[in-house]
C-alpha cells in the first residue's frame, strides 16, 4: 500500500506545478508576464516601489488601500523615514480633544491608506460607480495581476455598435466592456530617479505587482518558510526511514 | 427511569425490602413525573432562546403604505439590510411590459411571475443589480431609468425593464424579487 | 489501628501517570499485519491537534461581527507576528485532515474494519466524519467574505426552518456571527470528544488489521513500540511533506476564494465553490435538484455509511479475501470523486447529469449492491491467524 | 479459517454502553460511612453543568469587543427570549459553584482525604480549583464594565510583563475582548477536563470517608444506588433551592455592579469590589502591598494547598480523630473569611491591617502549623474499618 | 453536618432580607420609598405609565436610554398603538437609499430611544458636562432609585459659602452638592387622564421607578420565576426526602 | 527521550538486536536533535503570536514634539485610548506650585514627583478627571482654568493646579502622571 503514499505525494507535487504554469499561457506580452508567480518567483522590490509610486500618482486619488497601512511599506523595502514622510502627505480625518467632531489631520505610519473619497462623494462623482478599494484587487478577479494590468491597458475607442453608458470608458479587459473608470495612466506621470519616465505599459505592470503584494504581503515569507520545512522534512525523513529499516530487521 | 431499575435489583439484598415496597413504588412514581415537569419547565426557556431575538424579528417583515406612490415613481425601503424598490406603473408601461415577447428576454419570466395577482401595478424588487451588486438608478425622479423604462445599473450597464427583468447583459438574472403580499389594498407585507 | 504515612512516589501512582502512558502507547501491543493504512489514525489526529492549537490561537483575534470578521482575519494576516503561518497552518490543516479521514474511511471499508465487535467504533468514525464536516463549514462561514456569505444562506435554505434558528434571524444580523462561531468550535470540540471516545472504544474492542480477522493470540500482537512508531512517524513526516507543499503553493486550496467581506448588499445567487471535502455531498444536493431532498438526500448518505456493519451480510471481511467486493469499492471510491468533480463544474446540463448519475450509483452501492455482493460474492481463503498469508498463497493484494 | 456474521447487539457492545454507564454510576460501591459532605461532588458537576450550558447559550449572542462586549449582554438581557433567565443562571452559577468548591476544599483538609494513595486527587482538585478562579476571573472581565475594565488593568499590572501578552498590547484594544473570551472559555474547559480526571483518577484511588482510612473490604462498602442516590438528590434539591433564593433576591450576588461600558477614557483607579470567591486572594495581595510581591503570595498560597499531602505528617487522616488539628482547621476557614471581609472593606489602614494579620496566619497555619500539630498532636483511635466509630465510642464529631 | 447546610439556607434567607431592608431606613418621606424592592414587591404599572410620561416630558429633551426600544414600552403596559404613535413623535437618522447620507425620519417601534443631542453638542451645551444616558442610572448610582428621586427633589438655593461652577445648581444629593442639570422637573408639566398635575415629588417618584424599570426591566418575572422555582423545589424535596428516607431504613 | 526506553527494553527479545546498536544508537540521537530543533522552529511563531500586534505596538508610545507648544499654553495628545495634556509652565506658575505648603494639597505630593528632572516646565498628565472620569478644561485657551491655575473639572467642579494636583473636591486624587521622557530637548516619548 506503499504506493498509494507515493500516488498521492506525486499528485500533490503535480497540483502546486500546475497552478503556475496555466498562469503562463500566452507570453506574447511579456509585461503581462509576473515573474513572482513562478515555482521560486518572489516579489521584486523595485518592481514593487515603482508599483507604489504608480498607485500614489495615479490611483491614490480615487482608490484606498484600506488594509495597508503606512508603516507596512517598509515592506517594500522603504525605510522608516521615507514611510513617515509618505504619511504625513496624506490626511486622515481623526477625533481628537473633548467631545470634539473629527479633524483632518497628517497621517502617521500607523494610520491606514483610506481613500480620500467617501463612498457618498464618489457615488456623485461617478453616477452611481463606486471605485473600491484595491487592497484585495488582486485576489478579487480570477486572472489575478494580469487580469489588473490587462485593465489597465485595455482603454480602447469605443466600437460604432456598443451601447456605452454616459461617462463610461470602453475597455476589452472590463466586465460589460465598459467601465466608469477613465484611463487612469498618464504616460510620464511617474519619473524615475535615474531621470526615466514609465511608458503605461511598464506603470502597468508594476501597479499590478504592486497590488499583488497588497492582496498577499506574505507570500515571500510563504514560500521561503515552506521551502525550508521542506528541506528540514526531507532530511528527517530520510533519517527515519534508515532507522525504521533498522528496526523492521529485528522485528520478531 | 433508571433509578428503578436499581433498586429493584438491590432490594432483595436488602433485609427489609418487601416490606417499604407500595409506599415507595408511589413515590418514585410521583417523584419522577415531578422531575419531569421540571425538566420541561428547564428546558423551555433554553429553546426559546434559540429562536429570533427581538431585533431579528423586527428586521424580518417590513410593511409598506405605498397610498403615497404617485403611477411612474417609486421609493426605496430597507428590508433585511437591502435595499427594496416599490414602484407603481403606468398602464402604458404595463402594456409595454406585457407585449415584450419571451424570446427578447435574456433570463425569461413572465409578466404574471414578477407581480402579485390583485397588484399588477405594482412592482417590488430587491434593489441589487445580479451582476455585481451595485444598486441601479431609476427609483429617484432624477435618476436615469435605462433603454426600457426600468433600472440602469451605473456600475456596467446592464438595464432592465420595468418589472424588473434583465433586458441588457452583463447581468444575466432579473431582478429577484422579494416574498411579499397585500396586508391590505395600500399595504405592502414584505418578508 | 492507625495508619503509616505514605511516601510521595505512591501517593502520586493514582495520577495518569508516565507509566499509564507507557502502558497504553508504548507497550500497547498491535496486529503483527498491520499496513500502512494503519498510519491514518495518527495522521486524523495529528492534523486535528495542528487545527486545534491553530485554531485557538486564531481565536485570540478573531472578532464575531458581520464586518470585523473578515477584517479581523485581514488583521490576523498583516498585523499579528506570523498571523499569516498561523492562519495558513489552519486553513490547509482542513485539507490535511479530511484526506486523511477519507482514506480512513476507505480502509474501514476495504478492509471491513467495521466487523469483529467493531461496530460501535465504526458509528463513532462516521460521527466523527459528520461532525467534522460541519465544523468545516461553520469554519470557512466565519471568514465571512462574499462567498461564506452566499454559502450560508443556501446553507439557511437548506435547512429550512431551522435556518432561522442558524442565521438568529431571517438574514445575516449581528447575532449570527457569534453563533456561528460558537458552533464552530461546539462541533470542532465534539469532533475531538468522538475521536477520542472512538480511540478508545477501538482499543477495548482490539485493533483491527487488514486480514480482518481478529488477533487475539500473543504471537498474533507486537509491542506498538518500536516497531510501529518508527512507521508511524515516517508516515507523519511524509505526511507534514505533503502538507508543507500545499502551504507553499496552494495555500488557498481548501479555501473559498474571498476578496470582500460579505454583506447583505450582495446580489444572491452567487456561486461559490465548496471545498473540495464537501463537493461530494454538495454534487448529491445537486443531483437533488431541490434544497428539501437534497438535505434528504445527504442525510441518508451518512446513515447509509453509518449502516454498512449491517448492510454487509459476508462471512469475510477484509476485501484481500473478497475479490468482487474489492472491484466495488474501488469503483465507490471513484464515483465519489466523480461526483466531487461534476458539482465542481459550473451549473450546466452536463454538470447536473453527471451528479445524478453518480448519486444512482452511490446509494446502490449501499443499498443494492454491498448486500447482495458481500452476500453471495466470491470469498477466497482467509489466513489462520493475521499476517499469514503466506500461508494460503504467495499473491500480492 | 471463514468466520461467521455477527449479530447487532454484540457489536454495539463496545461503544460507552448502558451497561458501562450502569456499572461506573449506579453499581459502583463507595464506602459505607459517606456523611453530606459528600454529596458536594456532585453538586460542583451540577454547577459545571449549568454554567457550561448557559456559557454555550450566551456565547451565542456574545460579541467580544471594547464596547460590544457590555452593549451585547444588555442586548441578551433586553431583547433575547429569556435572556435574563439564562444570563442570571450563568451568574449566579458562579456563587453556587465556588461555594460548593470551598465546602469540597474544607472537606479535603477536615478529613485528610489527600491521603491514602489520593495525594494526586488533592493535586487535581487544587489545579481545578485554579483554573475555576481564572475562568471566573476572564468571565467577569467578559461583560466589560466599567469595572470590568479596571479589573483586568489591575490583573495586567499584578503580571507585569505578560499583563502585555493578556491584554494583547499596552491597554484594552480590538484584539482584547478576543482574547479574554478565548482564555475564558480555555480555562472552563481545561477545569472541566481537569475535573472529569479527578473523578476517574479518585475512583481509581478508591473514594475517600470521613475516617480517613481505607476503605477496602467487600463489607466497607454499598451500592451508589439508591444508598446514596437518594441522598444526593435531597442534597441536589436543597442547593438548587438555595440557587433560587439567590437567583431570585441577589442576582448579581457574584457580580461586579457595572452600570456602564467600560473604556479607556476612565480614570484609573476606581475600586472594583472583586466577586466574593476572590476576596481571599485579593485579601493576601492588598496585605502584600505591591502587585508583584501579591502575585508572588498568591502563587505561594496554592502551592502550600497543593503540598498539604507532605505538609501532613500525622498518622491519622481525618479529623475525626486528630482533635488538637481539628481546631486548626475551622479557625483557619474562619481566617480565610476574615481575609475576605478585610479585603472587602474601601481601603483603609484598619483594612490592610486585618488582611495583613489574616495573611501571616495562613500561611503560619500551612508552613508551621499543619507539619507541627499533625506530627505531634493528640489523635484519638481510628476504627478497625470504616462507619465502625461506634465500636470506639458513642461520642458525635 | 447536615446542621451546616441548614446554616448555609439560613444564611441565604438573611442574605436575601437584609438586602431590601437596608434600602428601607428613614421612612420620613414616603415618596422615597419604593414598593418594587421589598421581598414580594414588582412595579406599578400606573407609576411606570406615569414615570415614562415625567421622562419624555422632563427627560427626553437631554437624555437618552439607548438600551431600551419603543417596542419595549410594552412592558409598561402600553399597546401596540400607543407605542407605535410614540416612536412616530421622534426623530431619528437613517441611511437609506444608496449610498447617501443618513436623514433625520420618523423612528419606528424597533427604534432605540436616542438623546436628541449629540456628545458634541451636549458638551458644547453645558460647558463640558455630557446628560449621560438613563438606561442603567438607577443601577449605576448605590442608592438607586431612592438616589434619583434625592437628586431630582434636591435642588435648594446654593449656600453663600459654597463656590459654584458657572451654570452648576446647588443639590444635596448631587456628587460635589452641585450639577450642571437645571432643575429638570416643572410642576404641573404632566397632566393625568383625570385632570389632575402631578407635583414634582411625585413625578420625581415615577420617573425614578421608571428608571429602575429601564435599568432591570426583567425584575418581576425574575421574582415570579424564583418564587415558582422555590415552591416547585419545596414540593420535590419533601418526596425526595420521603424516599430517601425508606430507603435508609433498608440500608443493609 | 521516551523512544529511547522503548527501544532498550524491547531489543533484548529481538533476535539481532546487538547486532545493528551503534549505527541506530547514533541515528536516534540525530533523529531526536532534529525533531527537538523542528520543534523549537514551530514553537517560535507560536509564541511571537502571542506578543504585540502591530497596531497595539503603535498605540504604546507616542512621541510628542514639544517645541511649538509656547509657554502659558498646552496641547491634548492621545495615547492608549486616553487623553494627555502637555503644558508648558511660565516661571511664575512654576513658583507658585513650587511654594504651595504640603498640608493644604488633598492628595499630598512633591513639585518634584509631578514633573521630569531636566524637564520642570513641562507638565504631561492623564486628563481624566479622577472623581468621575470627565475631561477637565484648561487645555484650551478659551478653557476656564480654575481658581488654581491649572485645570477645572466641567462636571462637579474639581479643581486641579499648575501640576495637576487636586486642591478642590470632589476628586480626591492627583491627575495621573504617565510614564515619559525627553527623547530630545524637544521630544517628549510618552509610554
Ligand atoms: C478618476 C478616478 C479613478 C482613478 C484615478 C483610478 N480609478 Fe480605478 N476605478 C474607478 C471607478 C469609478 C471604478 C469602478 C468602475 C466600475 O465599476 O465600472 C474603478 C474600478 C477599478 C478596478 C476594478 C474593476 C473591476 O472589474 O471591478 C480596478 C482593479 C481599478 N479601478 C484599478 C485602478 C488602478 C490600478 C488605478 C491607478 C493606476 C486606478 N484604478 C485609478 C475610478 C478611478
Ligand atoms: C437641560 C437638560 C437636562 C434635562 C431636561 C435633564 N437633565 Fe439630567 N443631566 C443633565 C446634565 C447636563 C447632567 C450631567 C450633570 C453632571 O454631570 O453634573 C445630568 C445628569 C443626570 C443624572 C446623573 C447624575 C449623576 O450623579 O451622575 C441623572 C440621574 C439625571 N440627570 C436624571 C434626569 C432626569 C430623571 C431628568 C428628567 C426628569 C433629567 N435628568 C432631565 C441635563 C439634563
Ligand atoms: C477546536 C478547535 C478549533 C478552533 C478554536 C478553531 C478556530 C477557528 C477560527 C477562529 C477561525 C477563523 C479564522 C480563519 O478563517 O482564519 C477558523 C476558521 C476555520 N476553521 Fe477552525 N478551529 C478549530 C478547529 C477546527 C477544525 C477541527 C476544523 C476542521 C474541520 C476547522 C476548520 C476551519 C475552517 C475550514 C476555517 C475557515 C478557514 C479559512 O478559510 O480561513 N477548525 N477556525
Ligand atoms: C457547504 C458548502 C456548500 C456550498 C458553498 C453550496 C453552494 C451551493 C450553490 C452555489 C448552489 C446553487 C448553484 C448550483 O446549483 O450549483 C447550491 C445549490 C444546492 N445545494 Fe449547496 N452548497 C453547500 C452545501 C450543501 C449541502 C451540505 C447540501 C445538502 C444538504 C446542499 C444542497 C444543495 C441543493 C439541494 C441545491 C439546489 C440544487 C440546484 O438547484 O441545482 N448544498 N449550493
Ligand atoms: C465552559 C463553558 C462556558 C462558557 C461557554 C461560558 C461563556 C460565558 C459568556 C459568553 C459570558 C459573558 C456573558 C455574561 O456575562 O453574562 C460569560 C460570563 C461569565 N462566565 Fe462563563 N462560560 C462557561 C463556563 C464558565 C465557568 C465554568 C465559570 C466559572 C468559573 C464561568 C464564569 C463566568 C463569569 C463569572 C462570567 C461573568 C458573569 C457576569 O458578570 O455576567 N463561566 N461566560
Ligand atoms: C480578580 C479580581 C481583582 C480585583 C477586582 C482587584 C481589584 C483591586 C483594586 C481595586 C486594587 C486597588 C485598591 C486596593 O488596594 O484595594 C487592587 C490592588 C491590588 N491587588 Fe487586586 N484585584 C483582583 C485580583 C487580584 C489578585 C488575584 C491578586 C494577586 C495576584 C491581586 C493583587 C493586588 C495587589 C498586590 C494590589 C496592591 C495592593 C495595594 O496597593 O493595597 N489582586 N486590586
Ligand atoms: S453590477 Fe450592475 S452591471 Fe455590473
Ligand atoms: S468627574 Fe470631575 S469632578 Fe466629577
Amino acid at each position: 500500500m506503499r504506493r498509494l503514499l507515493v500516488a498521492a505525494l506525486a499528485a500533490g507535487f503535480a497540483a502546486a506545478l500546475v497552478a503556475p504554469a496555466h498562469a503562463d499561457q500566452k507570453r506574447r506580452d511579456p509585461l503581462s508576464h509576473f515573474q513572482f508567480q513562478g515555482l521560486f518567483g518572489s516579489y521584486d522590490k523595485a518592481t514593487l516601489q515603482k508599483g507604489f509610486v504608480v498607485y500614489q500618482t495615479d490611483c491614490a486619488s480615487c482608490h484606498g488601500l484600506r488594509l495597508v497601512h503606512y508603516r507596512d511599506l517598509r515592506g517594500l523595502g522603504l525605510n522608516a523615514q521615507d514611510v513617515a514622510g509618505l504619511a504625513a502627505g496624506a490626511k486622515v480625518p481623526k477625533a481628537m480633544g473633548g467631545n470634539g467632531k473629527p479633524k483632518l489631520i497628517a497621517a502617521t505610519p500607523d494610520d491606514r491608506i483610506l481613500s480620500p473619497l467617501t463612498p457618498a462623494q464618489a457615488a456623485k462623482r461617478f453616477n452611481g460607480a463606486v471605485p473600491r478599494d484595491l487592497s484585495l484587487a488582486e485576489a478579487a478577479h480570477p486572472g489575478g495581476a494580469r487580469y489588473i494590468y490587462s485593465l489597465l491597458t485595455g482603454y480602447r475607442p469605443a466600437p460604432d455598435n456598443m451601447l456605452m453608458l454616459p461617462h463610461h470608458h470602453f475597455n476589452t479587459a472590463a466586465s460589460g466592456m465598459q467601465t466608469a473608470m477613465a484611463p487612469p495612466l498618464k504616460a510620464g506621470s511617474v519619473t524615475l530617479a535615474n531621470g526615466k519616465k514609465l511608458g503605461t505599459r511598464e506603470m502597468a505592470h508594476d501597479v499590478a505587482e504592486f497590488l499583488a503584494w497588497t492582496a498577499d504581503p506574505s507570500h515571500d515569507n510563504r514560500k521561503s518558510t515552506g521551502y525550508g520545512a521542506m528541506f528540514f522534512l526531507l532530511f528527517l525523513g530520510i533519517l527515519v526511514y534508515a532507522a525504521r529499516f533498522t528496526t523492521r530487521r529485528e522485528r520478531p | 427511569m433508571a433509578l428503578n431499575a436499581g433498586i429493584e435489583r438491590e432490594s432483595g439484598a436488602a433485609p427489609e425490602a418487601a416490606h417499604g415496597e407500595p409506599r415507595r413504588d408511589f413515590l418514585k412514581i410521583l417523584i419522577g413525573s415531578t422531575m419531569a415537569v421540571g425538566a420541561a419547565a428547564v428546558a423551555w426557556p433554553f429553546l426559546d432562546y434559540l429562536g429570533s431575538d427581538a431585533d431579528a424579528r423586527a428586521q424580518g417583515v417590513v410593511d409598506v403604505d405605498v397610498s403615497p406612490i404617485a403611477a411612474n415613481s417609486g421609493i426605496t425601503v430597507r428590508w433585511r439590510g437591502k435595499p427594496v424598490f416599490v414602484r407603481r406603473l403606468t398602464p402604458k408601461q404595463l402594456a409595454a411590459v406585457q407585449a415584450t415577447p419571451m424570446k427578447d428576454l435574456i433570463d425569461p419570466a413572465s409578466f404574471a411571475s414578477r407581480v402579485s395577482p390583485g397588484g399588477e401595478s405594482w412592482v417590488v424588487l430587491v434593489g441589487l443589480c445580479p451582476h455585481r451588486g451595485c444598486i441601479p438608478l431609476g427609483n429617484k425622479p432624477s435618476d436615469p431609468r435605462g433603454p426600457y423604462d426600468g433600472w440602469l445599473c451605473p456600475c456596467h450597464g446592464a438595464a432592465f425593464d420595468a418589472v424588473g427583468r434583465v433586458r441588457r447583459g452583463p447581468a444575466e438574472r432579473n431582478l429577484p424579487v422579494p416574498p411579499y403580499r397585500f396586508a391590505s389594498p395600500t399595504m405592502i407585507r414584505i418578508g | 489501628m492507625a495508619m503509616q504515612p505514605i511516601s510521595a512516589p505512591e501517593r502520586i501512582e493514582t495520577a495518569p501517570s508516565a507509566g499509564f502512558m507507557q502502558r497504553q502507547f508504548l507497550d500497547y501491543r498491535v496486529p503483527v499485519n498491520l499496513n500502512a493504512f494503519w498510519s491514518f489514525g495518527l495522521l486524523v489526529a495529528f492534523s486535528l491537534a495542528v487545527l486545534t492549537v491553530t485554531g485557538i490561537w486564531l481565536s485570540l483575534y478573531y472578532v464575531p461581527g458581520p464586518r470585523q470578521a473578515f477584517d479581523s482575519i485581514q488583521y490576523i494576516l498583516r498585523n499579528v507576528p506570523f498571523g499569516w503561518l498561523i492562519r495558513d497552518l489552519h486553513l490547509d490543516g482542513t485539507t490535511m485532515l479530511f484526506g486523511a479521514v477519507y482514506i480512513e474511511l476507505f480502509r474501514g471499508i476495504y478492509y471491513g474494519t467495521y466487523r469483529n465487535g467493531r461496530s460501535a467504533v465504526w458509528l463513532l468514525e462516521v460521527l466523527r466524519f459528520f461532525l467534522l464536516l460541519c465544523t468545516g463549514f461553520f469554519g470557512f462561514v466565519m471568514v465571512f467574505g462574499a462567498a461564506s456569505y452566499a454559502s450560508l444562506m443556501i446553507m439557511a435554505a437548506h435547512l429550512g426552518a431551522l435556518g432561522r434558528i442558524l442565521l438568529a434571524g431571517y438574514g445575516v444580523n449581528p447575532a449570527t456571527m457569534p453563533r456561528i462561531e460558537t458552533l464552530h468550535l461546539l462541533a470542532g470540540l465534539l469532533a475531538l470528544g468522538v475521536a477520542a471516545v472512538g480511540f478508545a472504544a477501538s482499543r477495548a474492542a482490539g485493533t483491527a488489521n487488514p486480514d480482518g480477522i481478529p488477533a487475539v493470540g500473543e504471537a498474533d500482537r507486537i509491542p506498538l513500540h518500536p516497531y510501529y512508531t518508527m512507521r508511524a512517524l515516517f508516515a507523519l513526516v511524509v505526511f507534514m511533506f505533503i502538507f508543507a507543499i500545499i502551504f507553499t503553493f496552494q495555500p488557498n486550496f481548501a479555501g473559498l476564494h474571498e476578496a470582500a467581506p460579505g454583506t447583505p448588499a450582495l446580489a444572491l445567487p452567487i456561486d461559490p465553490l465548496p471545498p473540495w471535502y464537501m463537493l461530494g455531498f454538495h454534487g448529491l444536493a445537486r443531483a437533488a435538484g431541490s434544497f428539501g431532498f437534497g438535505t434528504f438526500l445527504t442525510i441518508l448518505a451518512f446513515l447509509l455509511l453509518a449502516a454498512l456493519p449491517w448492510l454487509d451480510r459476508g462471512t469475510v471481511a477484509s476485501c484481500r479475501y473478497r475479490p468482487s467486493y474489492r472491484g466495488f469499492v474501488w469503483v465507490l471510491a471513484l464515483d465519489w470523486i466523480l461526483l466531487s468533480f461534476g458539482a465542481a463544474l459550473p451549473p450546466t446540463h452536463i454538470a447536473t447529469i453527471i451528479c445524478e448519475a453518480a448519486t444512482i450509483y452511490f446509494f446502490l452501492h449501499f443499498i443494492i449492491i454491498t448486500p447482495l455482493v458481500t452476500g453471495f460474492g466470491r470469498t477466497r481463503p482467509v489466513p489462520p491467524r493475521p499476517g499469514m498469508r503466506r500461508f494460503i498463497r504467495t499473491e500480492q493484494v
